[in-house]
């Protein structure tokens, strides 16, 4: 069975700048629905600046890599999301310590800190319509997968699955943390960007451990 | 969209750039991280007072820096809060040893990372306070949301608690008068119009012709309700009513009369929304002893108002009438 | 139209009304005829000074009467000049037997209007000067129209004449003062969006999507050249050029650098505009000694901005910066 | 030869009023495109003046009927049209005197003095694409049709005529006075406001004329 490496987590990064570079414009449109419109613009500053930052000083484990991407998105990002990602990647830094590879449980482990992190900052409940919507069935499926023995590619596969399952049902949702509840009843039929945001992060995870288990060149753009 | 202004990423840096150009009588403006300090050095053993969040807004915060009101202010990107690796030196350096007052307008964002730079800031020694302002009636219901938001009392704790740090209170006191703004100041807000934030290029909201906004924030966020266009009487009577309904003053009671300008409305409305409210408050039997009439508090070029009104104490008026000198604030000296 | 007003016939009666109102410590509204006077009254033997035009370019005029400032303003319907029989009880009003002098944009209402005040005026024994205002550099070939217009520059010149009024020159002197800031000033601007006068109820001009009007004045006239929208930057340079062609300056010279917004415009731009302009002026080796950014003087809710340039001198400096206590510029005191 | 007495003079300002608020937008309208747009509310505001004032204090003779519409103009309308119509009324009063009826001579000797009034103060020329430019081919119809032995009705009608085709023709003109001057080429293609209601006036004058000849009730509205 494949541990993930240092690769991955860059490969990560990578993809996920791409990714939200490509669904910027998207996620200003859902924010700019029941928020304020800058979702899609501050998480890609925050990663691009991670881009530049993974060149100037590349890092030499997995948590290496989620400790730049936590400072980074803490300093660039600003608003509600710099600070809860940054928590996110701060824990899953924590959770992974000095590990050169990870495997199906130190991954389901890493998201759950993740998760656990952006609750202890945000205090949001599951249903509160927030980025934890899509975190927690994510974990949730993780930790099922990686129990039944699934491959590290395969535990990211079923978190991305199951956070687009969860950014989705956030739609019919009253949102109770965050800009949007300010709105009441009409952010119901709006979907909330952290979690699409989340989803689209978790996706670019399982693809990129996909692509190195299948040995695509690694930092390959979505 | 049409605005004046170059790269859209670029609009903060340049802008602060050119304020401190502007104001260097007055400001200096620190880059990478981006942050807005006091030309003149505060008196040694003043406790110092730091403000931020997103741009957008200004005069806010960078506007009130200077002698009896900020220290320093830390700019966001637009709408957006800003970040600790901002706001921790900007606390070191408004730090004379008296300790720093953070105020900070209760959004998730901004809570946060203030919050994170707190800490941080107190690690290395700096004494941080915070004082949260959550002034906006219009968010109801607290206990299912993320509370009201800060408006337009922030610009009213911001000079008080500036005049008293001038004066030279220590950091309980300061914390006290600047929590007692926020406890005695209610806001509410209205939008005929919505702004478009630079780097998204489309107006934050659609508004029908006919449409506006009943309680809108400051950041392009929609408002509680949306109802068909109304005289400014008819609006006017609808912001305060919440307003006096939560604040409940009594008759006799002294007041600050803050009518707020959202960047695209011209003086001569704000003047009528005035006039209306000073009846409404006089026939409710208030007595309003100061008045604040402009754009203090903006949201980048949108057309809308908010209404403040705060309970003054002998305190607080004296605080208010202190010397204050700072770009967008100034009288007595 | 979507305006915070009620009546579009009664905007300029309430909006002054809440004007007075917020600022009775400072001015007095005369009502029927209406006009403005100062609340203190001037030193006797205080040379007058009056301005006035159409509403809708607030704070002009009537938040510049104060101390050190305007001793009357009169304000006429929107856009339109004010006539005789509200100007002639105002120039009394002002007149403490030293003369008044009428600062007089030059637009053809104006300029017959206060003409024929001053003359029965002048019938009912107060001496009266005027100093027309004719900055804009928009307006190029003066002796097949109706002459430049009255723009930014006027701020400059009440301020001036005002402080020089304050200090005790007398009738000849003051006049002469606001002439010689006329001569040095020139102004230039643009609009990004057209102004909705409240009783026509549709805006001014129709500008497309991606269109601006350079040289546009401050009554929502049509400008001289439309063209296809572009950066703050280059928008700039368009507008400072023909004021240096103008005006021009030699290297070494002092200038006041005034960055203006329309109504509608965040401050924000207005210092990205000053960020740019205040380089062009030094590679133009001129000197920025002073600065204003912010609205001062408008055309209702347009948004745009104009630049002017005033040459310096000594006298013209210390004038600038003696103090002044209005409601809308206030510095000093 | 019936001359015009002061009910004609009333009636004047009354049908003058009326047709004022009747055209108000299009006088907007007309001043939107090369001005600044409140020549119709202005016009309107004066005219409405003068039928309270007419109400309170009812002239005596046609040459006070003048002189309150000139008072009146003066201190209501504003802007350029107020001090260049009071100007013409006042000065149209003073040719008329003391007269109790106007005969055709002292008809267009009143509209000369108007027209006179007007260029004293505006120093506007023939052909500057102004008021100038209806008043001065009414003047001159005027004098044409009194010295050829009309009546005072068909002298105004004549001069009515000549202001409507003088208000035409102004709009190929590049104006050289006033707001319109500022636009140089621009102004090219559209109408004249201040001529635009210096012909409506003038029409009002011929109307309440023929209607006095008629014995149509003085006063009546068009
Ligand atoms: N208290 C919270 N807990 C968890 N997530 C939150 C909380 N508040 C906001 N969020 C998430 O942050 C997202 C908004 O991020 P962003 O637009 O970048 O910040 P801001 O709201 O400050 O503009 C929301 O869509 C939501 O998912
Ligand atoms: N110098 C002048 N001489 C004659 N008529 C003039 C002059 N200047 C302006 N006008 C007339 O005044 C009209 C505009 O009147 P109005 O719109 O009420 O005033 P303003 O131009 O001040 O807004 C023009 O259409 C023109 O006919
Ligand atoms: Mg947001
Ligand atoms: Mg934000
Ligand atoms: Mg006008
Ligand atoms: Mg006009």
């Amino acid at each position: 069975m494949a541990g993930l490496g240092t690769d991955w987590a860059v490969a990560w990064l990578r993809r996920s700048a791409a990714v939200v570079a490509e669904h910027r414009v998207e996620l200003i449109e859902l924010d700019r629905a029941i928020g304020d419109g800058d979702h899609g613009e501050n998480m890609d500053r925050g990663y691009t600046a991670i881009l530049a930052r993974l060149d100037e000083t590349p890092p030499a484990t997995p948590g290496a890599a989620f400790k730049l991407a936590a400072m980074t998105l803490m300093s660039k990002v600003g608003g509600a999301a710099g600070p809860l990602y940054g928590t996110a990647f701060l824990r899953a830094a924590t959770a992974v310590g000095e590990a050169g590879t990870l495997d199906s449980g130190l991954v389901a482990a890493a998201l759950a800190a993740a998760r656990d992190g952006v609750v202890a900052r945000g205090k949001a409940e599951s249903g509160d319509k927030t980025m934890v919507d899509a975190w927690t069935p994510a974990v949730d499926a993780a930790a099922a997968a990686a129990a039944s023995g699934a491959e590290p590619s395969a535990v990211l596969g079923a978190a991305a699955d199951a956070a687009e399952a969860g950014a989705v049902a956030t739609d019919p949702l009253i949102a109770r943390k965050g800009r949007a509840s300010y709105l009441a009843e009409r952010a119901i039929g709006h979907r909330d960007p952290g979690a699409a945001s989340s989803a689209l992060i978790l996706r670019a995870a399982a693809d990129a451990a996909s692509d190195a288990a299948s040995g695509a060149p690694s930092g390959a753009a979505a | 969209m049409k605005k004046l202004i170059n790269d859209p990423r670029a609009v903060v840096d340049e802008s602060v750039d050119g304020f401190g150009r502007a104001h260097a009588d007055l400001v200096t403006v620190h880059i990478d991280p981006l942050f807005i300090t006091r030309k003149q050095a505060p008196k040694p053993g003043k406790v110092g007072l730091v403000s931020g969040g997103g741009s957008g807004h200004e005069p806010l915060h960078a506007g009130y820096v200077g002698f009896g009101m900020l220290d320093a202010a830390v700019p966001g990107a637009v709408f957006t809060s800003p970040t600790p690796d901002q706001i921790i030196p900007a606390t070191v350096a408004a730090n004379s040893g008296a300790g720093v007052v953070h105020i900070v307008k209760n959004y998730t964002g901004d809570v946060l990372n203030f919050e994170t730079a707190a800490e941080m800031a107190q690690a290395e020694g700096v004494d941080v306070r915070t004082v949260l302002v959550n002034d906006d009636v219009a968010v109801e219901d607290s206990l299912y949301t993320a509370g009201r938001r800060g408006v337009g009392g922030t610009v009213l704790v911001e000079k008080i608690a500036g005049a008293a740090a001038e004066r030279g209170d220590d950091l309980d006191a300061v914390t006290a008068i600047g929590r007692r703004v926020n406890e005695n100041v209610r806001t509410m807000g209205v939008a005929l119009s919505a702004c478009t934030v630079p780097h998204a290029g489309v107006p934050s909201f659609e508004l029908g012709d006919d449409e506006i906004e009943i309680g809108i924030g400051i950041h392009g966020e929609p408002g509680r309700h949306r109802i068909p266009m109304e005289n400014a009487d008819g609006i006017t009577d609808r912001l305060l009513a919440p307003i006096l309904a939560d604040l409940s003053p009594a008759p006799g009671d002294k007041v600050l009369l803050f009518v707020n300008g959202m960047g695209g409305t011209p003086a001569s409305e704000l003047y009528i929304v005035y006039r209306h409210a000073v009846g409404v408050l006089e026939a409710a039997g208030l007595v309003v002893e100061r008045s604040l009439v402009g754009n203090y508090i903006t949201a980048l070029e949108m057309q809308g108002a908010s209404i403040s009104v705060l309970r003054l104490d002998d305190e607080m008026t004296a605080l208010w009438d202190a010397p204050v000198h700072t770009p967008a604030l100034r009288w007595g000296v």
